[in-house]
């Protein structure tokens, strides 16, 4: 019981200490990556080739003073970066790294990491509306409409590859892909997945809510110091997230090619790495929807495409399955 | 051990509060939301009484009354943003154009 | 160990909507009936109703209560905080609902003598069975409530966005 | 070669399609050479078949094509038969029909409808050819009506003339209505043998009663009346002259009309089993000859004289089937056929050089006269069909109008004998009244017209030219010696042996000839006498002719004066459209006009009276509605008004109050639960 | 696919009309009119298969679909073709195209709720034909009434809404009649038959013959009514000429192609099998009033001066013919009646089809304004002859193998009924040729006709498939019959189970005329 109860705790700490610190280098990737593909060379200066670059930014903000607007609500302006943060990390504790390397496992996984992915917008709301800003605000309502929409056809466009497993448990999910990745049966509900987990995570073309040039960064105008790395951390920590889940869905998790012998975990990671370049590549890549067309995409594009995903799928395995 | 009596026990408790909420609150917005807290009551018994018997049936009547509530918040909202157009507060003992 | 986490649970619950009830600021009050719903969907686990633990969070949480929050900002909240919030029939009502736990409380007490509950059997069962289990259920036997229910949320979309949205003029 | 008869309706088929089709844009001039074409290399096939059967073996032959409607037990297939009579028929009919052609090339020369003709009159070939060729009943029908619409189309193919058109009408109909008798034979025919097929038909025929046979033989002959121009239903015939001469010549005369002659023949075996059907053909052929006839001694429209002596000459053809001498009566069909096409052709021609004439008068004799020398050809032509016709001998009429008029003398029928000398007379006399009136005597034609008038072309001159050859053999080959000709020793397996009727003639038969050959015996002389006497007849009607309008023009003029009423009835046709006009048509026309206003009125008029009463019912119970049952809701709402107004002010109109008072609801009932 | 190749078929036109419904807007009517032609065409193409693979020896329902649909009172969404409703299938389905290509420059307003109107009409109509459970059928035969009442009633003539709503009162006055009947059979069924609730027509054909022939002669009655107005019979027509001369062409060729046939259809789907004793009983009745309706159609329609009316109240003679030929009970007589369905769809179809052509060009359909046409529409002038020719019935063209199989089926039930029949062969020749002279021949009088134009390819395309047919059900009927061989037998094997004395083939003729009984057996 007491081990049982410490393997967890460890397990726990390893999986979040990892993340954070590799949270802190996808920074310095993504900097690094849309530097090159811009023709510079990026963060240079601290360490080897900037190396040392995101941990003098943790410092910084840590060290920088923590302001609270006077007009704020200030409980929950304090509350809203952590409601952010929780359940980013939170999602980690279904989610499949290898066979046997997990924090848990429950019958409805995946179902439980949408569900816990959607609060991510309450701390979005709360920030924008506790900062008694226009443009906090603004931001969070764009935020709260546009994951509130794009969480309906992430949900839908996982249906598909849920209905050939047959099962919401992550592990089950990917052992169903021992032999073809789902990618290859359900290329649609990828489609809509990936663009429906861009605007998920705020990512360009999506990144409406925090629009730079817009609404000065939107919703975390008003945050500063260890608040605004809060946000900065469940972010990418949500990228990492759903390319986890679009890993395990589509991509078989941590299977790979029998005649390679390499342990699932890198697997995994080999993928996790090029989602993360993709998303990273989408970045510097595409300019920013407007905001109706964002809509427009979502309702009348995604929103058609999803139902068809499922209902050819439930066609073809009613028919021939 | 848990057993019926106390999914029962706090299915009434909760839905009292959610009733005197409704009751002694004026702003309708917190109206709405106690509701919601006594249709949750609810839910919690049907969950227990669905444990108490080892049958699906419950879930099925909580997962519908999750659906109401939601129509009901949807609509409910709907009505107090249009409400709001025309006055300051949302205060239900106001709302009495329709009196006789 | 399940009856501690039920304990902790229901004073969360029990705790925290005392509070939404009792707040002058709305958006507070939401907050706290987030709270109410995380420790209520962690009593759904505990009765092994997992899949209905997920839909609370995900639905109520982060779909009922997220419209709450849009609706109340859309509104201007400062106001009613400086009003009165009290009705005036507060005082029976609480008085009222404070009879009406103890009675509730007595009843239960009493329970099993009750001659309609001869024989009936307090304890739980053995956790009643997984999603798939509940999903032949809702698919099969309430098919048509389902239906049903699928056409009264319709109805309330088609409602809501006919209340809500503003004349246009010429 | 006999398995090839599909050929034969085959060309004329693609001349129509040749024809209908690209007539107007691209055969136009050269239509009439592609129809005469066809309808040539039908007649060679024809040729060809014939020679098989007559030098070859002869017999029965049956070419299965395809299963055409079956139901149930009902079984039709499109099949052709070839036997004798069908052979003989298919000569006549692709011979003249042959002729026709190359004489309409000629004839129709410059008509805007010329290609159109050209189709009609193919598909006339063709339909008249599955008429013949049609191995059961079904099939002879197609082609019977198939004919009967050429025919419609060919009289009414001078559509802008109204009568053009009105005659078209009426044929049709009037043989619509003989088709009506010919369906319900069939049907009866099938209900009691089971099948349609000739072979099998007559092979289940000796089975049937008496009463059954005669009753198909009547309907049938409904059926050929209307065909061939019989009493009742002769009538259109006359109209039909409307339509261009070389129809006249080939349908009206030669072939279609004798489509009803070739049924009953066809249907012998049947009518050998119902003789009261054949006394009752006898007597409407004689009727029919002699009324004929005594209507075509006062006519002046050349063709319409031909008309009434071609139904004239059908009432012969109908005595020889009534009096059970089928093959005699085939035999007649086709003498008729030659000379009656030919006097069809050489009016035509008459008609062809006095186009310039004023139209009223390009067809009455009346403004004719002295034609002789300017048309050498037609006339001489003409007048050897003539002689042909009155019964001249050696020339074809003579040979099968005396067999006829023999047959019913032996078979015991001396009404029907007398009506058909008398007929033959009248005959005799009206063919050379209008010889006389035509070709001699001085030309009375229009004075502008006169320097047109002019012999016809060579395609029209050479038919008659072959016509009036045949009329000269066509008699005396096949119908030497007489009454036992090659002709009835060819066409005897085809038609009925023994039975009532055909035993009798049969007998007859023998005993001419045994009359004529031995020159004695009991009977013998009096077989010389008739010959004599038909002979003289045919002399006398001459003579008479000549002597009445060339000897002494004024005599017809007298003769009218005298018997005015007489005259007129004989000039007016009996009347007969008339009384038709009144008695059927004029009654169908008040009938039809008052059902339509019964239906517009009572009928139509009850569905709306059934709606107008119920609105004015609804309206009544609309108005009880609003005083009675209204007034009384009216009161409870009034009663229920004044008492709201008290409890009014229970109702604070606040939720929250009505959910209080829930509240304490709850409490009562588990206080009372906890309490009790 | 089989099973729901019926369903495909049923739904493509509804599923067209709901597109053309929310995605076009009522501008685009160049689009509108290729999208719901395009649709008919499909659905022709969809139903091809019923005529390649039906099975002719097969005397049951083909290509069934059965799916409960109202468990608690027993109605099944059952789908199924037999050799009587197969032809009208295809009928309706090659019907629609030519419905459809024809309004193309009739129909000048509201295009696109006239096309989705034809479109829900064939589904409607194909459902009918198709439905096997009785219940089905009679939903789907009301479903027939809504878009006839707007086809007429909008885009209709000068009395439109009278018409329209005659036509609509008429006809679901009938029909709620014939629920009545529906209703009786379904409770008799509980009583004396299975004991099962349904309304499975294959189940229900059992209990037919058990119904005492009081009841059943009441049920008869009650289905009488209903189908005899849809037919339309004597005395029930009126509401015909009207609907038919409002309606716009494509309504008068769907009326007479197809919705008229829903009654005779009736008939033999369910009054023959189902009520057999009755229908013996009523033989006398139906056949007087098949022959009043022949006799009395064809004389109304000479006195007419509308073309429209005049074919109209030909259909209403054409139908007489073919109720003659159903009520003979026999399976000539059957056979006949259902060809003849499918002829006097083809032949009275296109005659509607060319008034229609002459109707657009001269907005008059007065005979007497006409005469002399042939000479300056020549293509159309040929093409009207054939279409009258074939419907007065010359051998040949398709009307005469139909009226000859039904006077022969009426002939064998009783020589009287042919007798009086054939008087309807000549007058059909007399209306429709005094017709075909007065508006064709004679000389071009009326000055606005010189100008006439002769059809376009558009018209000559619609009209070919029809003249195609004529030709075709003419010389080679075949293919035709024996698909409704297998089907029409079992019928006449249903209605004459109480094996009524008097359709024995010797009770045809009077006593005299019979054959000698040595004869080979019948």
């Amino acid at each position: 019981m007491i081990a049982e109860l410490i393997a967890a705790f460890l397990k726990i700490a390893l999986v979040l200490g990892t993340i954070s610190l590799v949270v802190a280098y996808l920074t310095y990737l993504e900097r690094k990556i849309i530097g090159h593909i811009q023709m510079r060379m990026g963060p240079m200066r601290v360490g080897w080739h900037g190396l040392l670059q995101p941990i003098a930014d943790g410092l910084k903000l840590f060290l920088k003073e923590d302001i609270i607007p006077s007009k704020a609500d200030k409980i929950v302006f304090v509350i809203a970066p952590i409601m952010v943060l929780v359940p980013a990390f939170v999602v980690y504790s279904v989610l499949p790294f290898d066979e046997n390397f997990y924090i848990t496992q429950v019958n409805v996984g995946l179902f439980l990491v949408l569900a816990v992915s959607s609060l991510g917008v309450f701390g979005i709301v709360m920030a924008g509306w506790a900062s008694n800003s226009k443009y906090s605000l603004l931001g969070a309502f764009r935020s709260a409409a546009q994951m509130l929409s794009y969480e309906i056809f992430l949900g839908f466009s996982l249906i598909g590859p849920l209905m050939l497993a047959g099962s919401l448990n992550f592990q089950n999910i990917v052992r169903a892909q021992a032999d073809v990745w789902f990618i290859f049966y359900q290329p649609l509900a990828f489609i809509v997945f990936f663009i429906a987990a861009l605007a998920e995570t705020n990512r360009i073309p999506f990144d409406l809510p925090e629009a730079e040039t817009e609404l000065v960064a939107g919703f975390h105008t008003e945050y500063s110091g260890m608040k605004f790395a809060f946000f900065f951390l469940a972010e990418y920590a949500n990228i990492m997230a759903v390319s986890t889940v679009g890993i395990a869905v589509f991509f078989g998790g941590w299977g790979g090619i029998d005649a390679i012998p390499l342990p699932g975990i890198v697997w995994y990671l080999m993928k996790m790495a090029v989602m993360i370049f993709v998303f990273i590549w989408i970045r510097a890549t595409l300019p920013r929807y407007r905001y109706d067309q964002l809509m427009r995409v979502g309702w009348k594009f995604m929103f058609p495409l999803a139902i068809l995903n499922i209902f050819v799928t439930g066609l073809v395995k009613f028919l021939f399955l | 051990m848990v057993s019926l009596t106390h999914y029962l026990a706090l299915g009434a408790i909760v839905f009292v509060i959610g009733a005197a909420g409704v009751l002694m609150r004026r702003n309708a917005i917190i109206i709405l939301m106690s509701i919601e807290l006594m249709l949750n009551s609810v839910n919690i018994t049907l969950v227990g009484f669905s444990r108490q018997w080892g049958d699906m049936t419950g879930q099925v009547f909580a997962i519908f009354i999750i659906t109401v509530a939601a129509a009901e918040a949807a609509v409910g909202l709907a009505i107090l943003v249009s409400l709001n157009r025309d006055r300051t507060a949302l205060n239900v003992d106001e709302v009495n154009l329709l009196k006789w | 160990m399940e009856l501690l986490f039920f304990y902790m649970f229901s004073a969360g619950i029990i705790g925290a909507s005392l509070l939404m009830v009792t707040r002058a600021n709305v958006i507070h009050a939401a907050l706290l009936l987030v709270l109410t719903f995380f420790f209520m969907s962690g009593i759904f686990i505990l009765a092994g109703a997992e899949f209905l633990a997920v839909v609370q969070v995900l639905l109520y949480a982060g779909g009922i209560m997220v419209l709450y929050l849009f609706s109340i900002m859309l509104m201007n909240v400062e106001v009613s905080v400086r009003l009165r919030q009290y009705h005036r029939q507060s005082f029976f009502a609480v008085a009222a609902s404070l009879i009406l736990i103890f009675e509730v409380w007595t009843v239960l007490g009493r329970g099993g003598s009750y001659p309609a509950f001869k024989g009936f059997s307090w304890q739980l069962g053995a956790t009643p069975g997984n999603v798939e289990a509940l999903g032949s259920v809702l698919y099969t036997k309430y098919l048509f409530p389902f239906e049903v229910a699928s056409i009264l949320l319709l109805a309330a979309m088609i409602g809501a966005i006919v209340l809500a949205k503003r004349t246009i003029d010429r | 070669m006999i398995e090839l008869a599909w050929l034969i309706p085959l060309f004329p088929a693609l001349g129509v399609v040749i024809n209908g089709f690209f007539g107007t844009r691209y055969t136009r001039d050269n239509a009439g050479h592609i129809a005469s074409l066809m309808a040539g290399l039908s007649f060679l096939v024809v040729l060809g078949i014939a020679s098989e059967m007559i030098f070859g073996s002869g017999g029965t032959h049956t070419i299965h094509l395809w299963d055409w409607i079956s139901a149930g037990k009902f079984s039709v297939s499109i099949a052709f038969l070839i036997d004798p009579l069908s052979t003989i028929m298919l000569l006549v009919v692709s011979g003249v029909g042959f002729l026709v052609h190359v004489y309409s090339v000629g004839y129709l020369q410059g008509d805007p409808g010329y290609p159109r003709f050209f189709t009609y009159l193919n598909l006339f070939m063709l339909s008249m050819f599955l008429l013949v060729l049609g191995d059961n009943y079904l099939l002879m029908f197609v082609g019977w009506e198939g004919v009967g619409l050429c025919s419609y189309l060919l009289i009414g193919f001078w559509y802008e003339k109204k009568s053009a058109s009105d005659a078209g009408k009426k044929a049709f109909i009037v043989n619509r209505i003989g088709d009506a008798g010919f369906l319900l034979g069939m049907f009866m025919i099938w209900i009691l043998t089971d099948s349609l097929t000739y072979s099998e038909v007559f092979q289940a025929a000796p089975n049937m009663t008496a009463a059954g046979a005669t009753a198909i033989g009547l309907l049938l002959f409904i059926g050929a009346a209307g065909k061939s121009a019989q009493i009742p239903l002769y009538v259109w015939l006359p109209d039909a002259m409307e339509g261009p001469t070389p129809v006249s010549a080939l349908i009206h005369a030669a072939t279609m009309v004798t489509a009803g002659v070739y049924m009953v023949a066809r249907t012998s075996p049947i009518y050998a089993m119902g003789p009261g059907a054949l006394e009752v053909i006898a007597i409407v052929g004689a009727v029919t000859a002699f009324f004929a006839a005594s209507i075509g001694l006062v006519q002046n429209d050349i063709k319409r004289v031909l008309a009434y002596s071609t139904v004239s000459q059908l009432g012969f053809m109908f005595i020889a089937l009534g009096v059970g001498a089928y093959a005699t009566a085939i035999f007649h069909l086709m003498t008729h056929a030659f000379f009656k096409g030919l006097m069809f052709l050489g009016s035509g021609s008459v008609i062809h050089s006095l186009h310039h004439a004023p139209v009223e008068q390009q067809q009455d004799m009346r403004y004719m006269g002295g034609l002789k020398s300017k048309l050498p050809i037609t006339y001489w032509t003409f007048v050897i069909g003539a002689l042909a016709i009155a019964g001249i001998p050696p020339l074809a009429g003579f040979w099968s109008k005396d067999e006829i008029l023999a047959n019913a003398f032996f078979t015991g029928h001396y009404f029907i004998w007398g009506l058909g000398t008398a007929a033959a007379f009248m005959t005799a006399f009206y063919m050379f009244r209008l010889i006389f009136m035509t070709f001699h005597g001085e030309m009375r034609v229009d004075h502008h017209a006169r320097e047109y008038i002019h012999e016809s072309p060579y395609s029209m001159t050479v038919p008659l030219i072959i016509l009036a050859v045949l009329s000269v053999v066509g008699g005396i080959i096949p119908g030497f010696p007489l009454e036992g000709g090659w002709i009835h020793s060819f066409l005897a397996p085809s038609l009925a042996k023994g039975g009532a009727g055909g035993h009798a003639a049969s007998e007859a038969v023998q005993f001419v000839r045994v009359a004529v050959e031995s020159g004695g015996g009991h009977e013998g002389p009096t077989a010389i006498i008739l010959i004599i006497l038909a002979i003289a007849i045919a002399v006398g009607g001459i003579a008479l002719a000549w002597f009445m309008y060339m000897r002494n023009p004024a005599v017809p003029d007298d003769l009218a004066s005298r018997f005015p009423g007489l005259h007129r009835l004989l000039l007016n046709k009996y009347y007969i459209d008339e009384i038709y006009e009144a008695c059927i048509i004029k009654p169908i026309y008040r009938l039809m006009n008052s059902l339509w206003s019964f239906d517009a009125n009572v009928v139509d008029g009850a569905v709306n009276g059934a709606s107008l009463v119920t609105l004015v019912s609804s309206r009544f119970s609309g108005i009880f509605d609003l005083k009675t049952v209204d007034g009384a809701v009216n009161g409870i709402a009034s009663m229920t008004k004044f008492f709201s107004q008290v409890f009014k002010f229970i109702q604070s109109g606040m939720v929250q109050n009505y959910l209080f008072v829930m509240l304490l609801g709850i409490f009562m009932m588990l206080s009372a639960y906890l309490f009790r | 696919m089989e099973n729901f190749l019926l369903t495909l078929i049923a739904f493509t036109p509804l599923a067209g009309a709901v597109i053309l419904m929310l995605f076009f807007k009522r501008e685009q009517t160049v689009a509108i009119k290729v999208f719901a032609t395009a649709v008919t065409v499909v659905d022709f193409l969809l139903s091809i298969p019923l005529w390649t693979r039906f099975d002719t020896s097969e005397a049951g329902f083909q290509f069934v679909q059965k799916v409960s649909w109202i468990p608690t009172i027993g109605v099944s969404y059952f789908l199924g073709v037999d050799g009587i409703s197969v032809l009208l299938v295809l009928l309706t389905t090659i019907t629609m195209i030519v419905a459809t290509v024809c309004s193309f420059t009739a129909i000048v307003e509201r295009e696109k709720e006239y096309y989705v109107c034809l479109l829900l009409m064939a589904t409607g109509m194909l459902g009918t034909f198709m439905a096997v459970d009785i219940f089905l059928f009679y939903v789907f035969f009301e479903i027939t009434l809504v878009p006839m009442y707007f086809l007429i009633g909008i885009w209709g003539g000068k009395r439109k809404l009278y018409a329209a709503i005659k036509f609509f009162l008429y006809t679901l006055f009938g029909s709620v009649l014939m629920l009545l009947g529906i209703l009786a059979l379904y409770f008799v069924n509980l009583k004396l038959g299975t004991g099962t609730l349904t309304f499975d027509l294959t189940e229900l054909y059992a209990v037919g013959p058990k119904i005492p022939i009081g009841l059943q002669s009441w049920i008869f009655l009650a289905f009488f009514v209903g189908f005899a107005i849809k037919v339309p019979m004597f005395p029930f027509h009126t509401w015909l000429p009207d609907a038919h001369v409002e309606a716009p062409t494509a309504g008068s060729v769907i009326l007479a192609g197809i919705l008229l046939k829903m009654g005779t259809y009736g008939f033999v789907r369910f009054v023959l099998p189902l009520l057999p004793q009755a229908s013996q009983m009523f033989v006398p009745f139906m056949v007087l009033l098949s022959i009043i309706g022949i006799i009395y159609g064809a004389l109304v329609a000479m006195a007419q001066t509308d073309v429209k009316k005049l074919v109209a109240y030909s259909s209403v003679s054409h139908l007489g013919f073919v109720m003659l030929g159903v009520f003979a009970l026999n399976q000539q007589g059957i056979l006949g009646g259902q060809l003849q369905m499918i002829n006097h769809g083809i032949s009275t179809g296109a005659l509607f089809l060319l008034v229609g052509i002459i109707y657009e060009r001269r907005h008059t359909r007065e005979i007497s304004e006409f005469g002399g046409l042939s000479s300056v529409m020549p293509i159309y002038t040929t093409i009207f002859a054939i279409t009258m020719l074939s419907s007065i019935g010359l051998p040949g063209l398709n009307g005469f193998v139909g009226e000859f199989l039904i006077l022969v089926g009426a002939f064998k039930a009783s020589y009287v009924y042919a007798a009086f029949a054939v008087i309807g062969i000549v007058l059909g020749a007399a209306y429709m040729l005094w017709l075909f002279q007065r508006m064709f021949f004679g000389t071009l009088d009326n000055p606005e006709n010189q100008k006439l134009t002769d059809c376009t390819p558009r018209e000559i395309l619609y009209l070919l498939p029809m003249v195609v047919l004529m030709f075709w059900i003419g010389l080679y009927p075949r293919p035709f019959l024996s698909r409704m061989e297998a089907s029409v037998g079992k019928v006449v094997k249903m209605v004459n189970v109480a094996a009524a004395p008097m359709n024995t083939k010797a009770a045809a003729l009077p006593a005299g005329v019979r054959t000698q009984p040595k004869a080979k057996n019948f």
